[in-house]
């Protein structure tokens, strides 16, 4: 029931939200931020209770009864549709991650939304309760419907709160994800009926479907489905042009949510779904699945080299940083699976906190353009730094989390298959080049004497206190990243072996 | 062997009259075609044996009908301009795709009848049979075909009236 | 009245190509009044099918449907004809690819 | 017990940083230097106090602080390693490291961001440290990465001037590329020995493959790589003249001292792998030698004061890799001490020289500086002695040794010592060449002031040790597998002795007393073809601009407008192409639509005939 309540406190505060804007326009994104700092109060708080969150039970992947939280309860029995929620480390750490990475988005939306606050606060809520319903399904059809449910409100930021050209990107991304999400709607009908000719039972449970048997053909199509749909929303090369534009046109607290959680999903489903119900055809595909993830590392980052758009840049670094994650996924030994699972976490903070930058750069001086920029240390040094830090953490320098998540990912990828991770690894030559560039860019380098007179306010408490809560993470991720491993480790075992 | 010659010299004139109500340019010209070719298929009719239809023929189609197109076409004052256009629309170039389509389509029909057999019946069906049958399990259709004339009837009301208002007020305003 | 021996596919053939003359007219004409005669035309050759088949069977089937077609045709021409008026108001013209644009 | 306590010694100048970052410049600027030059201050003593215990009982000491993270059998902690070489390692950053902190207190006395200057290098300072104390090699990658990191940010320190930035990312770019290699390193030794600790791995190594195997090999040489591009050694050396742009105190620390001979540690500490893989040995001594003359060549051309530093750097560190090489491990880190010792002294009067002389560091614009400023005159006669590697100075006795070892080397011996005879021939004429034209000669500026006490007690200090430092004893004998007492034939002793001084003597007469005229020579075509082509460090620059910088920006530039986004615009355009298609259909014609209708019926009609002909 907790888990249930979790989405139900961020839907109920999405209308709340809705409606307060007509007592106080500055009432919204204060319920939002209580909404969402009570969802996550209520779940570590329903988390400490339990002994020891079951941790030294090994989760069984098909047994729901060994995992933290399990709730099932009947929606359309005629169809075996249940609403069926679970919990195991790897969606623990996703919620806490898009609880956290929720309360910065509102205070990234503090003051830069300032149109129909409550209406872009209920979208706001209205997508974490998608993700994470997404994150907690386990009834295919469930997740696909959180998986709309959190498509929708999206799409809405972006195309009414968006920058310049939002109906162009919002609509690119709906369509991607549309389209891919239809795939997977398909691959799930096909799925249970296969089950149902299996076994004459109609469900749509995940641990009714693990282990269907199926013809390999078959279950070749059907994992395709999955595939698309997940590495679209990753985004993997080359399926990923949707995301440099609605990264780029999105308000800022929407690049936050969708790089810091909504491309997590889909890394999350891959891990979860794609390869868990199709053992034997995830892993005969998986040199072509890492074949992509390699090329996306090199190709978003020369690609982000040349962008003069900062939040562009970033939008292609987090391709670059996305394509680790394809390659620790079906790199598939326990090494580079702990390695994705700490990419999301950490590229989740260190993009955020990006975002939130290029979105303070862009309510300062209108502009993302940084050939526009340059010099901005002098003015906003406290910004610099944060930026400087996150810069660099986003290069992988070790003792933060990116670098962990990144070192783990080619040392187990180096395992399976050391050219490609000889490929991948010059990701980190090209990523350094990109990252350095965006500093050099905004805030080193020759002075920009038109921006003297924008009056420049450098970051302030609000600010502050959010990036601190970001670095802090990071920091902890870099120098003692056991608590995520641990929480990860035996789901990751146990997924370990459900392939061949 | 006289009714099956008169058959044939219906049918003929049916034809002939049919293609020029077609071709014509002047829309009376064309109409006095059309009512030539409705009477002859209703004497058809009179010969195949359903002498109720041929008189439903004659009086609605060739009678009601045809004189409502004379109407509206008097109404219309079309006049010697029209016979002009209508001359330059009707070009080879316009009809010659139409109709070798139309060609195809009856080349197609012809190949579906001419696998039929067999004579039409030698008994004539009576207006009391059809009379039973519309009123017997045909009822429902009945009722629809009078909601469609219902509609019509309200239908052009309302059409024309609002032509004949629009003229009025057209007419005041000159 | 005594029926007569005329092969059925010949007055069926009679049909069809009056089917095929009204199509034709209905394709080449751009007036609306031939138009909207070519379609009498189609709903006779149609009614002459239905009466020949079911004078075939000796059933007064077809005859019933022939007064539905009648009743069809009646319908039609009455709307048709009001819209006929109502074009010419408009556009002072018959041409029907003239008044191509779905709105008043 | 001391050891216990090592950890406090990076943490200590970790602390200073962290806490001048967050108070973002809002301390006085006494408390400032206080705690820039206190927290290494502290490191040094706290360093000679553990030294002095170790020196006592010299055992290895390992400290585990805790489990960095476990995968499976992935288990890397934050530990340190505690040996000779690290003593001596961390003698070098701590001690020079102050002295040089101390120096800057001065020398960035002007300076609008002195707090900023001093977090860096505290965290230089912290991360050096740990890279030389660490006890596996990941963790000895974080130093590595820190390092890197730091010196980004010092060398782009003056951000406002674009050159400055430039410089800052080629540094770390460049250095990336090795490291990366080096990165790779590390999973092929995890892969194939299944951990990453120094001990652990060297044991497993030798137990696991023979001397001459190409997994040690290819592993060697990746970490080569690593190596190549921290010391600036061919063909990653690029990024150090660059790397000048920062203040010249981090130049003296970073750029001479300690980091760049982070590759030289680097390969000292696993050399039980480079023993394996003798094919490594010959490269990592075949690329010393050749960075060596290279630098030497290109030194001597140099006007810019800190460049030609910079590329006797280069050439100092290649001599250290061909003490590695071939085996003469502790001539090397012996030589990597007295070259911190030397080559600081020479940068921070550099230091002195361009502090006082507002910025100048054309060498031709100097001149005659000797009367005006004694302290520092000294400092680089001292300097320019040892780093020529006249007797009885520090650099002689590593040098020396150097020279010597190499010639024993079987096969390729004498060669190397040959090209070692006339790197250090050239070593003596650039240094005096330096000596004479700043400070004899006509005096060009005049100084605003002479050096103050914070200045002059690094330079004297240092001047100290670079005299004596020869006579030092490192204790890294256990660390190393040791060497065979055959001495080479006295000639050889001697030739080694004298070159250095004809070099000397070259120098003086060419660019000082100007006896020896090579005017001739140097405007003959050939000259100045020679002269450009040394000049521009060989022309290395320029083509790895051509065969890398371009193509990366032009490939670069070429994807920006997303040549995969034209794939979906083509599905876009295909389907506004049906769009069109259909709405021209839907044009309102009746006509057109009635003959569609008859095509549809005909079609259609045709189609159940065809499908099926029993309708018939």
């Amino acid at each position: 029931m907790v888990m249930v309540n979790l989405i139900l406190i961020l839907l109920v505060g999405g209308v709340l939200a809705l409606l307060s804007e007509r007592i106080n326009e500055n009432m919204p994104r204060k319920i939002a931020l209580g909404i969402v700092v009570i969802d996550l109060l209520y779940f570590l708080n329903h988390l400490l209770a339990m002994p020891e969150f079951n941790q030294l039970q090994t989760p069984l992947v098909a047994d729901p009864s060994t995992w933290i939280m399990h709730f099932k309860a009947d929606w359309i029995p005629a169809f075996g549709i249940s609403i069926e929620l679970a919990l195991d480390g790897i969606s623990l750490l996703m919620v806490l991650l898009t609880l956290v990475l929720g309360a910065v988005a509102v205070s990234a939306s503090w003051t830069d939304v300032i149109v129909r606050r409550g209406f872009f606060e209920a979208n706001l809520l209205w997508t974490l309760a998608g993700v994470l319903g997404v994150f907690m399904a386990l009834d295919l059809f469930l997740f696909f419907l959180f998986w709309e449910v959190m498509l929708i409100p999206m799409y809405f930021m972006i195309a009414i709160w968006g920058h310049e050209n939002r109906g162009y990107a919002a609509m690119k991304f709906f369509i991607f994800t549309q389209a891919s999400g239809l795939l997977m709607l398909v691959s799930i009908l096909a799925l249970v009926a296969v089950n149902h000719s299996a076994t004459g039972q109609w469900t749509f449970s995940y641990f009714a479907l693990l282990n269907t048997p199926m013809a390999e053909a078959t279950s070749h199509w059907l994992m395709l489905g999955f595939f698309f749909a997940f590495v679209v929303k990753l985004p993997v090369f080359p399926f990923h042009t949707w995301l440099p534009d609605a990264h780029t046109q999105a308000p800022t607290a929407g690049s936050v949510i969708l790089a810091g959680i909504l491309l997590k999903t889909g890394a999350y489903g891959l891990i979860r779904y794609a390869v868990p119900l199709f053992p034997d055809a995830a892993m005969e595909f998986s040199y072509v699945a890492m074949a992509l993830g390699a090329a996306g590392v090199v190709y978003g980052a020369v690609v982000a080299f040349a962008q003069t758009d900062f939040k562009r840049l970033i939008a292609y670094s987090s391709v670059s940083h996305m394509g680790f994650v394809l390659l620790g996924v079906y790199a598939w030994n326990e090494l580079a699976l702990q390695g994705a699972v700490m990419q999301m976490v950490a590229h989740g903070f260190s993009t955020a906190a990006l975002f939130m930058i290029a979105g303070s750069l862009q309510e300062r001086l209108h502009t993302r353009d940084m050939r526009e920029m340059g010099g901005l240390w002098h003015f906003m040094p406290r910004m610099g730094a944060v930026a400087m830090f996150f810069v660099v953490a986003s290069l992988g320098l070790p003792g933060l989390g990116n670098f962990v998540a990144e070192f783990l990912v080619l040392l187990g990828l180096f395992k399976v298959d050391p050219w490609m991770a000889v490929i991948a690894a010059l990701g980190l030559i090209t990523g350094a080049a990109y990252s350095l560039l965006l500093m050099q860019r905004s805030f080193q380098g020759d002075l920009n004497p038109k921006l003297a007179d924008h009056g420049l306010v450098d970051f302030g408490g609000r600010e502050m206190l959010t990036m601190a809560v970001m670095m802090v993470a990071l920091v902890g991720l870099g120098i003692y990243p056991q608590p995520v491993l641990d929480f990860a480790e035996p789901v990751l075992q146990s997924l370990l072996e459900t392939t061949p | 062997m006289l009714e099956i010659t008169l058959f044939y010299v219906a049918a003929t004139i049916a034809l002939v009259a049919t293609v020029m109500a077609m071709t014509r340019t002047n829309a009376i010209h064309a109409l006095i075609y059309l009512i030539v070719s409705l009477l002859a298929v209703a004497v058809i009719f009179f010969l195949i044996g359903a002498p109720f239809a041929a008189a439903l023929e004659i009086v609605i189609y060739a009678g009601a009908i045809m004189v409502l197109f004379v109407f509206v076409i008097m109404m219309l004052n079309l006049g010697e301009r029209g016979d002009q256009q209508e001359r330059q629309w009707l070009q080879p170039k316009i009809w010659i795709g139409p109709a070798l389509l139309s060609m195809l389509l009856f080349v197609e029909l012809l190949y579906v009848i001419s696998a039929l057999e067999g004579p039409v019946s030698a008994t004539a069906v009576s207006a009391k049979e059809v009379g039973l049958s519309l009123f017997g399990p045909y009822v429902l259709a009945v009722e629809i075909a009078s909601m469609l004339l219902l509609a019509g009837l309200v239908g052009s009301f309302h059409l024309g009236r609002r032509y004949l208002d629009r003229g009025d007020l057209e007419k005041e305003g000159e | 009245m005594e029926g007569l021996n005329v092969p059925l596919n010949h007055i069926l053939l009679v049909s069809s190509l009056l089917f095929a003359i009204g199509m034709l007219g209905l394709m080449i004409r751009r007036n609306i009044i031939f138009i909207l005669m070519s379609l009498e035309v189609m709903l006779n050759s149609a009614a002459l099918a239905f009466v020949a088949a079911g004078a075939h069977w000796g059933q007064p089937d077809g005859q019933v449907v022939f007064m539905l077609i009648l009743t069809v045709a009646a319908a039609e021409v009455a709307v048709g004809l009001g819209l006929v008026l109502q074009v010419q108001k408009r556009f002072k013209t018959l041409d029907m690819d003239y008044a191509n644009r779905m709105r008043g | 017990m001391m050891f216990e306590l090592v950890w406090l010694i990076p943490f200590i100048p970790l602390c200073s940083s962290v806490l001048l970052m967050l108070t973002a410049g809002n301390l006085p600027r006494l408390l400032i230097g206080s705690l820039g030059v206190g927290s290494v201050g502290i490191a040094a003593l706290l360093t000679l106090i553990t030294g002095i215990y170790f020196m006592a009982e010299p055992v290895p000491f390992e400290l585990t602080l805790w489990s960095w993270m476990q995968v499976g059998n992935f288990a890397p902690s934050v530990a340190f390693y505690f040996d000779g070489l690290t003593l001596v390692m961390m003698s070098v950053i701590t001690g020079v490291g102050f002295l040089i902190h101390l120096f800057s207190t001065e020398f960035m006395d002007q300076d609008h961001s002195y707090a900023r200057y001093f977090a860096y290098l505290n965290m230089f300072v912290a991360a050096m440290l740990i890279l030389v104390m660490a006890d596996n090699l990941l963790l000895l990658y974080l130093g590595w990465e820190g390092v890197g990191v730091c010196s980004y940010l010092l060398v782009g320190f003056w951000y406002k001037n674009s050159a400055n930035g430039q410089a800052a990312r080629k540094a770390f770019i460049v250095t990336r590329i090795g490291d990366t290699a080096m990165a790779l390193g590390l999973f092929l030794l995890f892969t194939e020995l299944g951990t990453l600790d120094i001990q652990a791995m060297t044991t497993v190594a030798k137990e696991t493959w023979q001397v001459g195997d190409n997994m040690p090999l290819i592993a060697c040489l990746l970490l080569l790589g690593g190596a190549v591009g921290k010391s600036a050694q061919l063909p990653l050396h690029t990024w150090l003249p660059d790397a000048m742009a920062g203040p010249t105190p981090v130049s003296a620390l970073i750029h001479a001292a300690t980091m760049v001979t982070a590759g030289v540690y680097l390969i000292a500490r696993t050399n039980g792998l480079f023993l394996l893989a003798p094919t490594a040995m010959m490269a990592v001594a075949i690329i010393g030698i050749a960075t060596s003359l290279m630098a030497a060549f290109t030194a001597l051309m140099q006007s810019d004061i800190k460049r030609i530093l910079a590329y006797s750097t280069i050439s100092q560190i290649g001599y250290m890799f061909l003490a590695l090489g071939v085996g003469a491990w502790t001539a090397g880190i012996f030589h990597l001490m007295t070259h911190a010792f030397f080559k600081a002294l020479l940068f921070l009067g550099s230091g002195a020289i361009i502090h006082c002389l507002h910025h100048e560091h054309n060498i031709f614009k100097m001149g005659g500086l000797r009367s005006r400023m004694p302290v520092t005159f000294w400092s680089f006669m001292i300097g320019s002695a040892a780093l020529a590697a006249l007797p009885m100075t520090s650099g002689f006795f590593s040098k020396d040794q150097i020279l010597l070892q190499a010639y024993l080397l079987p096969g390729m011996g004498p060669y190397f010592w040959i090209a070692g005879l006339v790197g250090a021939l050239l070593t003596a004429m650039y240094s005096f060449r330096l000596v004479f034209i700043v400070f004899f000669g006509k005096l060009n500026i005049e100084p605003d002031r002479d050096t103050g006490w914070r200045m002059a007690i690094p330079l004297t200090v240092l001047c100290g040790l670079s005299l004596i430092g020869g006579y030092f004893v490192i204790p890294v004998q256990a660390v190393f597998p040791p060497l065979s007492d055959e001495h080479p034939a006295l000639w050889v002793e001697y030739i080694s002795i004298l070159v250095p001084v004809i070099g000397l003597l070259l120098a003086y007469l060419i660019f000082h007393s100007r006896q020896l005229r090579v005017d001739g020579i140097v405007d003959s075509k050939i000259g100045q073809l020679l002269h450009r082509f040394w000049f521009s460090g060989w022309g290395i620059d320029w083509l790895y601009d051509q065969l890398f910088v371009r193509p990366y920006y032009g490939l670069s530039t070429m994807l920006k407008s997303e040549p995969v986004d034209a794939m979906y615009s083509l599905i876009v355009a295909i389907n506004q192409t049906f769009n069109q298609l259909l709405s021209e259909a839907q044009s309102g014609r009746m006509r057109w639509y009635i003959v569609s209708m008859v095509f549809g019926l005909l079609v259609l009609i045709s189609l159940a005939l065809q499908i099926s002909p029993e309708v018939l």
